[in-house]
Protein backbone atom coordinates (compact mmCIF):
# COMPACT_ATOMS: atom_id res chain seq x y z
CA UNK A 1 0.00 0.00 0.00
CA UNK A 2 2.63 2.42 0.98
CA UNK A 3 4.85 0.65 -1.19
CA UNK A 4 2.61 1.66 -4.17
CA UNK A 5 2.19 4.88 -2.86
CA UNK A 6 6.06 5.38 -3.14
CA UNK A 7 6.26 3.67 -6.22
CA UNK A 8 4.09 5.98 -7.74
CA UNK A 9 5.25 8.71 -6.57
CA UNK A 10 8.52 7.68 -8.08
CA UNK A 11 6.99 7.49 -10.82
CA UNK A 12 5.56 10.68 -11.32
CA UNK A 13 8.77 12.42 -11.06
CA UNK A 14 10.50 10.16 -13.81
CA UNK A 15 7.87 10.91 -16.19
CA UNK A 16 8.19 14.21 -15.16
CA UNK A 17 11.81 13.88 -16.26
CA UNK A 18 11.72 12.02 -19.16
CA UNK A 19 9.27 14.78 -20.35
CA UNK A 20 12.27 17.31 -19.75
CA UNK A 21 14.16 15.06 -21.70
CA UNK A 22 12.60 14.68 -24.66
CA UNK A 23 12.26 18.59 -24.37
CA UNK A 24 15.79 18.96 -23.93
CA UNK A 25 16.40 16.97 -26.59
CA UNK A 26 14.48 18.20 -29.06
CA UNK A 27 15.75 21.51 -28.53
CA UNK A 28 18.85 20.92 -28.99
CA UNK A 29 17.67 18.64 -32.10
CA UNK A 30 16.09 21.32 -33.50
CA UNK A 31 18.70 23.82 -33.29
CA UNK A 32 21.82 21.96 -34.12
CA UNK A 33 19.44 21.17 -37.67
CA UNK A 34 18.09 24.58 -38.06
CA UNK A 35 20.44 27.12 -36.73
CA UNK A 36 24.13 27.44 -38.66
CA UNK A 37 24.11 31.86 -39.37
CA UNK A 38 25.68 33.66 -36.38
CA UNK A 39 26.28 36.62 -38.11
CA UNK A 40 23.24 37.80 -36.68
CA UNK A 41 22.19 37.59 -33.09
CA UNK A 42 18.31 37.50 -33.48
CA UNK A 43 16.74 34.14 -35.53
CA UNK A 44 16.80 34.54 -38.90
CA UNK A 45 12.77 33.89 -40.19
CA UNK A 46 14.02 31.01 -42.35
CA UNK A 47 15.47 29.66 -39.18
CA UNK A 48 12.32 30.33 -37.07
CA UNK A 49 10.19 28.51 -39.74
CA UNK A 50 12.65 25.55 -39.48
CA UNK A 51 12.65 25.37 -35.69
CA UNK A 52 8.70 25.68 -36.47
CA UNK A 53 8.86 22.51 -38.73
CA UNK A 54 11.10 20.49 -36.87
CA UNK A 55 9.01 20.65 -33.46
CA UNK A 56 6.06 19.61 -35.40
CA UNK A 57 8.11 16.93 -36.74
CA UNK A 58 10.01 15.59 -34.09
CA UNK A 59 6.64 15.72 -31.71
CA UNK A 60 4.55 13.69 -34.15
CA UNK A 61 7.40 11.43 -35.05
CA UNK A 62 7.88 10.74 -30.81
CA UNK A 63 4.21 9.47 -30.84
CA UNK A 64 4.08 7.17 -33.82
CA UNK A 65 7.48 5.58 -32.29
CA UNK A 66 6.08 5.57 -28.99
CA UNK A 67 2.56 3.65 -30.15
CA UNK A 68 4.84 1.12 -32.15
CA UNK A 69 7.26 1.01 -29.01
CA UNK A 70 4.12 0.14 -26.90
CA UNK A 71 2.79 -2.63 -29.25
CA UNK A 72 6.16 -4.11 -29.90
CA UNK A 73 6.36 -4.16 -25.67
CA UNK A 74 2.90 -5.93 -25.42
CA UNK A 75 3.40 -7.90 -27.43
CA UNK A 76 6.58 -9.40 -26.64
CA UNK A 77 5.51 -9.76 -23.04
CA UNK A 78 2.42 -11.55 -24.50
CA UNK A 79 4.37 -14.06 -26.48
CA UNK A 80 6.93 -14.42 -24.01
CA UNK A 81 9.07 -16.58 -26.50
CA UNK A 82 12.12 -17.52 -25.15
CA UNK A 83 12.20 -14.67 -23.04
CA UNK A 84 10.88 -15.30 -19.58
CA UNK A 85 8.73 -12.79 -18.34
CA UNK A 86 8.58 -11.86 -14.29
CA UNK B 1 12.56 -5.15 -20.98
CA UNK B 2 11.14 -7.05 -18.40
CA UNK B 3 13.31 -10.04 -19.82
CA UNK B 4 16.20 -8.71 -18.33
CA UNK B 5 14.88 -9.13 -15.00
CA UNK B 6 13.21 -12.19 -14.88
CA UNK B 7 15.57 -14.50 -13.50
CA UNK B 8 16.50 -13.11 -10.08
CA UNK B 9 14.29 -13.76 -6.69
CA UNK B 10 13.44 -10.18 -5.84
CA UNK B 11 12.50 -10.33 -1.66
CA UNK B 12 12.34 -7.44 0.55
CA UNK B 13 9.81 -4.30 -1.09
CA UNK B 14 12.89 -2.11 -1.12
CA UNK B 15 14.29 -4.39 -3.26
CA UNK B 16 10.84 -4.31 -5.11
CA UNK B 17 10.62 -1.06 -6.19
CA UNK B 18 14.26 -0.40 -6.69
CA UNK B 19 13.53 -3.44 -9.33
CA UNK B 20 11.03 -1.83 -10.89
CA UNK B 21 12.38 1.74 -11.12
CA UNK B 22 15.72 0.28 -12.81
CA UNK B 23 13.37 -1.64 -14.98
CA UNK B 24 11.23 1.93 -15.86
CA UNK B 25 14.82 3.87 -16.26
CA UNK B 26 16.03 1.03 -18.59
CA UNK B 27 12.53 0.98 -20.60
CA UNK B 28 12.50 4.62 -21.12
CA UNK B 29 16.44 4.68 -21.87
CA UNK B 30 15.73 2.57 -24.44
CA UNK B 31 12.99 4.53 -25.86
CA UNK B 32 15.11 7.27 -25.71
CA UNK B 33 18.13 5.65 -27.82
CA UNK B 34 15.19 4.16 -30.26
CA UNK B 35 13.88 7.40 -30.61
CA UNK B 36 17.53 9.15 -31.77
CA UNK B 37 18.50 6.59 -34.03
CA UNK B 38 15.07 6.24 -35.56
CA UNK B 39 14.59 10.02 -36.17
CA UNK B 40 18.08 10.07 -37.49
CA UNK B 41 17.68 7.54 -40.01
CA UNK B 42 14.69 8.06 -41.35
CA UNK B 43 13.59 11.95 -40.71
CA UNK B 44 16.10 13.90 -42.92
CA UNK B 45 17.21 17.39 -41.55
CA UNK B 46 15.73 19.76 -43.90
CA UNK B 47 12.14 20.01 -42.66
CA UNK B 48 10.70 21.21 -45.88
CA UNK B 49 7.19 20.43 -43.82
CA UNK B 50 5.76 19.64 -40.32
CA UNK B 51 4.17 16.93 -41.59
CA UNK B 52 5.50 13.51 -41.15
CA UNK B 53 5.41 12.16 -44.78
CA UNK B 54 4.27 8.75 -45.92
CA UNK B 55 7.92 7.67 -46.56
CA UNK B 56 9.01 9.00 -43.45
CA UNK B 57 6.31 7.09 -41.25
CA UNK B 58 6.90 4.08 -42.81
CA UNK B 59 10.21 4.59 -41.87
CA UNK B 60 9.84 4.91 -38.59
CA UNK B 61 7.39 1.59 -37.99
CA UNK B 62 10.07 -0.50 -39.62
CA UNK B 63 13.20 1.24 -37.53
CA UNK B 64 10.96 0.68 -34.15
CA UNK B 65 10.22 -2.76 -35.03
CA UNK B 66 13.96 -3.76 -36.23
CA UNK B 67 15.59 -1.79 -32.91
CA UNK B 68 12.97 -4.03 -30.65
CA UNK B 69 14.66 -7.02 -33.10
CA UNK B 70 17.70 -6.23 -32.21
CA UNK B 71 17.12 -5.77 -28.28
CA UNK B 72 15.96 -8.95 -27.90
CA UNK B 73 18.47 -10.83 -30.13
CA UNK B 74 21.26 -9.15 -27.83
CA UNK B 75 19.21 -9.82 -25.12
CA UNK B 76 19.24 -13.82 -26.01
CA UNK B 77 22.68 -13.55 -26.99
CA UNK B 78 23.37 -12.20 -23.21
CA UNK B 79 21.01 -14.80 -21.60
CA UNK B 80 22.98 -17.59 -23.39
CA UNK B 81 26.21 -16.80 -22.86
CA UNK B 82 25.36 -16.41 -19.01
CA UNK B 83 24.20 -19.65 -18.99
CA UNK B 84 27.12 -20.65 -20.58
CA UNK B 85 28.90 -19.41 -18.00
CA UNK B 86 30.55 -16.28 -17.44
CA UNK B 87 31.91 -14.70 -20.07
CA UNK B 88 30.11 -10.76 -21.47
CA UNK B 89 31.79 -9.00 -18.68
CA UNK B 90 30.13 -7.39 -16.52
CA UNK B 91 31.20 -3.92 -15.06
CA UNK B 92 33.10 -5.87 -12.37
CA UNK B 93 34.84 -3.79 -9.19
CA UNK B 94 35.73 -0.66 -11.30
CA UNK B 95 38.15 1.99 -10.38
CA UNK B 96 39.95 2.74 -7.11
CA UNK B 97 37.72 2.37 -4.66
CA UNK C 1 13.65 27.93 -17.66
CA UNK C 2 11.28 29.01 -14.92
CA UNK C 3 8.58 29.57 -17.52
CA UNK C 4 8.50 26.06 -17.70
CA UNK C 5 7.37 25.34 -14.53
CA UNK C 6 5.01 28.58 -13.98
CA UNK C 7 1.48 26.90 -14.14
CA UNK C 8 0.67 24.45 -11.42
CA UNK C 9 0.20 25.14 -8.31
CA UNK C 10 2.78 23.07 -6.07
CA UNK C 11 1.27 22.41 -2.68
CA UNK C 12 3.58 20.87 -0.21
CA UNK C 13 7.04 21.47 1.03
CA UNK C 14 8.35 18.31 -0.35
CA UNK C 15 6.88 18.91 -3.58
CA UNK C 16 8.28 22.56 -3.77
CA UNK C 17 11.48 21.40 -3.13
CA UNK C 18 11.23 18.41 -6.03
CA UNK C 19 10.03 21.08 -8.49
CA UNK C 20 12.61 23.46 -7.48
CA UNK C 21 15.46 20.63 -8.16
CA UNK C 22 13.48 19.93 -11.47
CA UNK C 23 14.38 23.27 -12.33
CA UNK C 24 17.67 23.54 -11.95
CA UNK C 25 18.41 20.00 -13.49
CA UNK C 26 16.41 21.27 -16.24
CA UNK C 27 18.42 24.62 -16.72
CA UNK C 28 22.05 22.85 -16.24
CA UNK C 29 21.11 20.40 -18.25
CA UNK C 30 19.36 22.92 -21.00
CA UNK C 31 23.43 24.91 -20.39
CA UNK C 32 24.93 22.27 -21.16
CA UNK C 33 23.76 21.42 -24.28
CA UNK C 34 23.78 24.63 -25.18
CA UNK C 35 27.19 24.64 -24.31
CA UNK C 36 27.84 21.41 -26.55
CA UNK C 37 26.08 22.77 -29.55
CA UNK C 38 27.83 26.10 -29.13
CA UNK C 39 31.36 24.94 -28.83
CA UNK C 40 30.75 22.30 -31.98
CA UNK C 41 29.82 24.96 -34.11
CA UNK C 42 31.89 28.22 -32.95
CA UNK C 43 35.09 26.49 -31.85
CA UNK C 44 36.99 24.71 -34.51
CA UNK C 45 38.80 21.67 -33.52
CA UNK C 46 42.19 22.47 -34.45
CA UNK C 47 43.04 24.48 -31.33
CA UNK C 48 45.86 26.48 -32.89
CA UNK C 49 45.64 28.62 -29.73
CA UNK C 50 44.64 28.73 -26.17
CA UNK C 51 42.94 31.87 -26.51
CA UNK C 52 39.42 32.23 -27.83
CA UNK C 53 39.59 35.13 -30.99
CA UNK C 54 37.74 37.43 -32.05
CA UNK C 55 35.69 35.71 -34.44
CA UNK C 56 34.76 32.47 -31.88
CA UNK C 57 33.88 35.06 -29.07
CA UNK C 58 31.47 36.97 -30.76
CA UNK C 59 30.08 33.54 -32.53
CA UNK C 60 29.54 31.85 -28.93
CA UNK C 61 27.53 35.09 -27.90
CA UNK C 62 24.83 35.14 -30.79
CA UNK C 63 25.27 31.02 -30.49
CA UNK C 64 23.89 31.36 -26.90
CA UNK C 65 21.42 33.65 -27.75
CA UNK C 66 20.05 31.79 -30.48
CA UNK C 67 19.67 28.54 -28.38
CA UNK C 68 17.98 31.01 -26.25
CA UNK C 69 15.42 31.98 -28.34
CA UNK C 70 15.21 28.38 -29.88
CA UNK C 71 13.98 27.24 -26.32
CA UNK C 72 11.78 30.19 -25.81
CA UNK C 73 9.82 29.53 -29.18
CA UNK C 74 9.75 25.87 -28.69
CA UNK C 75 8.30 26.54 -25.31
CA UNK C 76 5.49 29.22 -26.56
CA UNK C 77 4.66 26.28 -29.47
CA UNK C 78 4.23 23.53 -26.82
CA UNK C 79 2.35 25.63 -23.99
CA UNK C 80 -0.11 27.01 -27.06
CA UNK C 81 -0.55 23.43 -27.97
CA UNK C 82 -1.36 22.72 -24.25
CA UNK C 83 -3.40 25.01 -24.30
CA UNK C 84 -5.33 24.44 -27.55
CA UNK C 85 -5.95 20.45 -25.82
CA UNK C 86 -4.02 17.88 -26.12
CA UNK C 87 -1.28 17.38 -28.50
CA UNK C 88 2.14 16.96 -28.39
CA UNK C 89 2.67 13.73 -26.79
CA UNK C 90 3.80 14.17 -23.11
CA UNK C 91 5.60 10.60 -22.17
CA UNK C 92 2.61 8.83 -20.76
CA UNK C 93 2.77 5.16 -19.15
CA UNK C 94 5.96 3.46 -21.33
CA UNK C 95 6.74 -0.09 -20.95
CA UNK C 96 4.98 -2.45 -19.34
CA UNK C 97 4.99 -1.76 -16.04
CA UNK D 1 29.17 -0.01 10.25
CA UNK D 2 25.53 0.60 8.92
CA UNK D 3 27.42 3.39 6.91
CA UNK D 4 29.65 0.20 4.91
CA UNK D 5 25.95 -1.43 4.33
CA UNK D 6 24.19 1.76 2.80
CA UNK D 7 27.56 2.27 0.66
CA UNK D 8 27.33 -1.32 -0.30
CA UNK D 9 23.74 -1.03 -1.47
CA UNK D 10 24.37 2.24 -3.55
CA UNK D 11 27.47 0.50 -4.83
CA UNK D 12 25.00 -2.04 -6.06
CA UNK D 13 22.83 -0.10 -7.39
CA UNK D 14 25.49 1.07 -9.39
CA UNK D 15 26.63 -1.63 -10.66
CA UNK D 16 23.56 -2.42 -11.92
CA UNK D 17 23.04 0.67 -13.44
CA UNK D 18 26.31 0.66 -15.48
CA UNK D 19 25.74 -2.64 -16.41
CA UNK D 20 22.02 -1.33 -18.29
CA UNK D 21 24.25 1.30 -19.22
CA UNK D 22 26.88 -0.56 -21.33
CA UNK D 23 23.71 -2.90 -22.73
CA UNK D 24 21.78 -0.16 -23.68
CA UNK D 25 24.52 1.55 -25.56
CA UNK D 26 25.67 -1.61 -26.91
CA UNK D 27 22.30 -2.28 -28.66
CA UNK D 28 22.36 1.39 -30.04
CA UNK D 29 25.67 0.81 -31.11
CA UNK D 30 25.34 -2.01 -32.83
CA UNK D 31 21.67 -1.24 -34.30
CA UNK D 32 23.64 2.28 -35.90
CA UNK D 33 26.02 0.53 -37.23
CA UNK D 34 24.23 -2.72 -38.66
CA UNK D 35 20.88 -1.50 -39.78
CA UNK D 36 20.30 1.05 -42.58
CA UNK D 37 17.73 -0.94 -44.45
CA UNK D 38 14.11 0.30 -43.86
CA UNK D 39 12.62 -1.64 -46.80
CA UNK D 40 11.40 -4.60 -44.30
CA UNK D 41 10.59 -4.57 -40.48
CA UNK D 42 12.12 -7.85 -39.91
CA UNK D 43 15.90 -7.87 -39.66
CA UNK D 44 17.64 -9.37 -43.04
CA UNK D 45 19.96 -12.12 -42.28
CA UNK D 46 23.31 -10.25 -43.16
CA UNK D 47 22.01 -7.10 -40.63
CA UNK D 48 21.68 -10.25 -37.56
CA UNK D 49 24.82 -11.18 -38.36
CA UNK D 50 26.66 -7.99 -38.46
CA UNK D 51 24.31 -7.80 -34.75
CA UNK D 52 25.78 -10.70 -33.31
CA UNK D 53 29.58 -10.07 -34.64
CA UNK D 54 28.99 -6.49 -32.61
CA UNK D 55 28.03 -7.66 -29.74
CA UNK D 56 30.90 -10.44 -29.43
CA UNK D 57 33.75 -7.53 -30.60
CA UNK D 58 32.22 -5.03 -28.48
CA UNK D 59 32.03 -7.04 -25.31
CA UNK D 60 35.70 -8.34 -25.76
CA UNK D 61 36.81 -4.67 -26.90
CA UNK D 62 35.36 -3.63 -22.94
CA UNK D 63 36.78 -6.57 -21.39
CA UNK D 64 40.01 -5.30 -22.38
CA UNK D 65 39.52 -1.23 -21.75
CA UNK D 66 37.87 -2.48 -18.38
CA UNK D 67 41.38 -4.78 -17.92
CA UNK D 68 43.35 -1.88 -18.86
CA UNK D 69 41.33 0.82 -16.83
CA UNK D 70 41.86 -0.74 -13.98
CA UNK D 71 46.22 -1.36 -14.39
CA UNK D 72 45.76 2.10 -15.02
CA UNK D 73 44.15 3.35 -12.12
CA UNK D 74 46.35 1.02 -9.69
CA UNK D 75 49.43 2.24 -11.15
CA UNK D 76 48.46 5.62 -10.77
CA UNK D 77 46.98 5.33 -7.08
CA UNK D 78 50.77 3.42 -6.40
CA UNK D 79 52.82 6.12 -8.10
CA UNK D 80 50.67 8.72 -6.64
CA UNK D 81 53.18 10.89 -8.56
CA UNK D 82 51.96 14.95 -8.03
CA UNK D 83 48.47 13.12 -7.49
CA UNK D 84 47.52 13.51 -3.93
CA UNK D 85 46.24 10.12 -3.06
CA UNK D 86 43.64 10.33 -0.78
CA UNK E 1 14.06 26.36 7.22
CA UNK E 2 14.93 22.72 7.20
CA UNK E 3 13.52 22.99 4.07
CA UNK E 4 15.71 25.73 2.67
CA UNK E 5 18.75 23.38 4.43
CA UNK E 6 17.92 20.51 2.52
CA UNK E 7 17.61 22.23 -0.83
CA UNK E 8 21.19 23.88 -0.17
CA UNK E 9 22.54 20.70 0.65
CA UNK E 10 20.79 19.10 -2.84
CA UNK E 11 22.35 22.12 -5.16
CA UNK E 12 25.63 21.85 -3.47
CA UNK E 13 25.58 18.41 -4.68
CA UNK E 14 24.07 19.11 -8.08
CA UNK E 15 26.89 21.46 -8.11
CA UNK E 16 29.51 19.38 -7.91
CA UNK E 17 28.03 17.09 -10.14
CA UNK E 18 27.70 19.65 -13.05
CA UNK E 19 31.30 20.39 -12.55
CA UNK E 20 32.32 16.78 -12.91
CA UNK E 21 29.85 16.71 -15.92
CA UNK E 22 31.71 19.55 -17.44
CA UNK E 23 35.04 17.79 -16.59
CA UNK E 24 34.71 14.56 -18.20
CA UNK E 25 32.99 16.26 -21.01
CA UNK E 26 36.05 17.79 -21.79
CA UNK E 27 38.43 15.35 -21.24
CA UNK E 28 36.50 13.68 -23.76
CA UNK E 29 36.07 16.26 -25.79
CA UNK E 30 39.46 17.15 -26.35
CA UNK E 31 40.70 13.75 -26.38
CA UNK E 32 38.80 13.19 -29.72
CA UNK E 33 39.56 16.16 -31.30
CA UNK E 34 43.32 15.60 -30.46
CA UNK E 35 44.35 12.26 -30.49
CA UNK E 36 44.22 10.00 -33.35
CA UNK E 37 47.67 8.60 -33.60
CA UNK E 38 47.99 4.90 -32.11
CA UNK E 39 51.16 4.06 -33.19
CA UNK E 40 52.56 4.99 -29.55
CA UNK E 41 51.08 4.58 -26.58
CA UNK E 42 52.45 7.82 -24.75
CA UNK E 43 50.61 11.11 -26.00
CA UNK E 44 53.02 12.92 -28.43
CA UNK E 45 54.43 16.22 -27.81
CA UNK E 46 51.94 18.01 -30.44
CA UNK E 47 49.28 15.93 -28.77
CA UNK E 48 49.88 17.29 -25.67
CA UNK E 49 49.87 20.71 -26.73
CA UNK E 50 46.76 20.20 -28.37
CA UNK E 51 45.28 19.26 -24.97
CA UNK E 52 46.56 22.13 -23.22
CA UNK E 53 45.35 24.79 -25.24
CA UNK E 54 42.19 22.46 -26.07
CA UNK E 55 41.46 22.52 -22.65
CA UNK E 56 42.39 26.34 -22.10
CA UNK E 57 40.02 27.00 -24.77
CA UNK E 58 37.19 24.65 -23.34
CA UNK E 59 36.99 26.81 -20.28
CA UNK E 60 36.93 30.26 -21.29
CA UNK E 61 34.06 29.33 -24.02
CA UNK E 62 32.31 28.16 -21.04
CA UNK E 63 33.18 30.79 -19.09
CA UNK E 64 31.86 32.58 -21.77
CA UNK E 65 28.48 31.05 -22.29
CA UNK E 66 27.91 30.78 -18.86
CA UNK E 67 27.83 34.72 -18.33
CA UNK E 68 25.44 35.28 -21.60
CA UNK E 69 23.72 32.28 -20.47
CA UNK E 70 22.72 34.47 -16.84
CA UNK E 71 22.38 37.62 -18.32
CA UNK E 72 19.76 35.79 -20.94
CA UNK E 73 18.10 34.30 -18.49
CA UNK E 74 17.98 37.54 -16.19
CA UNK E 75 16.18 39.25 -19.10
CA UNK E 76 13.92 36.97 -19.67
CA UNK E 77 12.75 36.54 -16.44
CA UNK E 78 12.43 40.47 -16.08
CA UNK E 79 10.38 40.59 -18.94
CA UNK E 80 8.38 38.02 -18.55
CA UNK E 81 6.78 38.28 -21.84
CA UNK E 82 4.35 35.91 -22.58
CA UNK E 83 6.00 33.76 -20.24
CA UNK E 84 4.31 33.58 -17.05
CA UNK E 85 7.18 34.27 -14.14
CA UNK E 86 6.60 32.01 -11.05
CA UNK F 1 40.39 9.43 -10.68
CA UNK F 2 40.82 9.84 -7.00
CA UNK F 3 43.50 12.18 -6.93
CA UNK F 4 40.06 14.74 -8.21
CA UNK F 5 38.97 13.99 -4.47
CA UNK F 6 41.90 14.25 -2.78
CA UNK F 7 42.69 17.66 -1.03
CA UNK F 8 39.30 18.73 0.89
CA UNK F 9 38.68 17.16 4.52
CA UNK F 10 35.61 15.54 4.62
CA UNK F 11 33.79 15.36 8.07
CA UNK F 12 30.83 13.81 8.52
CA UNK F 13 29.39 10.02 7.92
CA UNK F 14 26.62 11.31 5.66
CA UNK F 15 29.30 13.40 3.36
CA UNK F 16 31.66 10.29 3.42
CA UNK F 17 29.23 8.21 1.79
CA UNK F 18 28.33 11.34 -0.60
CA UNK F 19 31.72 12.14 -1.91
CA UNK F 20 32.37 8.10 -2.34
CA UNK F 21 29.19 7.70 -4.40
CA UNK F 22 30.51 10.81 -6.59
CA UNK F 23 33.93 9.70 -7.29
CA UNK F 24 32.44 6.10 -8.18
CA UNK F 25 30.15 7.78 -10.80
CA UNK F 26 33.25 9.68 -11.85
CA UNK F 27 35.04 6.93 -12.92
CA UNK F 28 32.51 5.13 -14.01
CA UNK F 29 31.04 8.24 -16.21
CA UNK F 30 35.57 8.49 -17.46
CA UNK F 31 35.23 5.00 -18.07
CA UNK F 32 31.99 5.19 -20.34
CA UNK F 33 33.88 7.82 -22.25
CA UNK F 34 36.91 6.05 -22.47
CA UNK F 35 34.75 3.25 -23.56
CA UNK F 36 32.80 5.17 -26.56
CA UNK F 37 35.95 6.82 -27.99
CA UNK F 38 37.99 4.13 -28.01
CA UNK F 39 35.72 1.93 -29.74
CA UNK F 40 34.90 4.23 -31.79
CA UNK F 41 38.52 5.18 -32.74
CA UNK F 42 40.07 1.43 -32.96
CA UNK F 43 37.17 -0.94 -34.05
CA UNK F 44 35.79 -0.06 -37.45
CA UNK F 45 31.89 -0.04 -37.92
CA UNK F 46 31.98 -3.02 -40.43
CA UNK F 47 32.13 -6.22 -38.15
CA UNK F 48 33.84 -8.39 -40.27
CA UNK F 49 34.10 -10.64 -37.54
CA UNK F 50 33.06 -11.07 -33.70
CA UNK F 51 36.97 -11.31 -32.65
CA UNK F 52 38.73 -8.27 -31.87
CA UNK F 53 42.09 -8.77 -34.20
CA UNK F 54 45.39 -7.88 -33.30
CA UNK F 55 45.98 -4.25 -34.31
CA UNK F 56 42.48 -3.49 -33.00
CA UNK F 57 43.62 -5.18 -29.76
CA UNK F 58 46.69 -2.94 -29.34
CA UNK F 59 44.55 -0.01 -30.49
CA UNK F 60 42.66 0.00 -27.26
CA UNK F 61 45.04 -0.80 -25.62
CA UNK F 62 47.23 2.01 -26.67
CA UNK F 63 44.10 4.31 -26.79
CA UNK F 64 43.11 3.65 -22.90
CA UNK F 65 46.24 4.62 -22.12
CA UNK F 66 46.71 7.77 -23.75
CA UNK F 67 43.24 8.63 -22.88
CA UNK F 68 44.26 8.23 -19.18
CA UNK F 69 47.18 9.99 -19.76
CA UNK F 70 44.47 13.10 -21.12
CA UNK F 71 42.54 12.96 -17.55
CA UNK F 72 46.07 12.94 -15.67
CA UNK F 73 47.04 16.10 -17.57
CA UNK F 74 43.80 18.00 -17.62
CA UNK F 75 43.49 17.42 -14.21
CA UNK F 76 47.04 18.64 -13.25
CA UNK F 77 46.37 21.63 -15.30
CA UNK F 78 43.20 22.57 -13.63
CA UNK F 79 44.82 21.91 -10.09
CA UNK F 80 48.03 24.07 -10.75
CA UNK F 81 45.14 26.76 -12.28
CA UNK F 82 42.70 26.78 -8.79
CA UNK F 83 46.50 27.06 -6.74
CA UNK F 84 47.26 30.37 -8.99
CA UNK F 85 43.77 31.31 -7.83
CA UNK F 86 40.47 31.01 -9.46
CA UNK F 87 40.31 30.56 -12.94
CA UNK F 88 38.42 27.94 -14.75
CA UNK F 89 35.51 28.67 -14.03
CA UNK F 90 33.40 25.97 -12.07
CA UNK F 91 29.83 26.26 -12.47
CA UNK F 92 28.61 29.37 -10.45
CA UNK F 93 25.15 29.52 -9.83
CA UNK F 94 23.36 29.22 -12.87
CA UNK F 95 19.89 29.54 -14.07
CA UNK F 96 17.37 31.74 -12.40
CA UNK F 97 16.75 30.09 -9.02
Amino acid sequence: MQEQRELQSRLEKKQMKDFMGVYSRLVQRCFDDCVNDFTSKSLLPKEEGCIMRCVDKYFKGTERLQTRFQELNAQMVQQGNALPGR
Amino acid sequence: MSFLFGQRPQPSSAEKIAAAEAEVEMVSDMFNRLSDSCHRKCVPADYREGELNKGESVCLDRCASKFFDVNIKVSEKMQSQAAAGGGAGGMGAMGGI
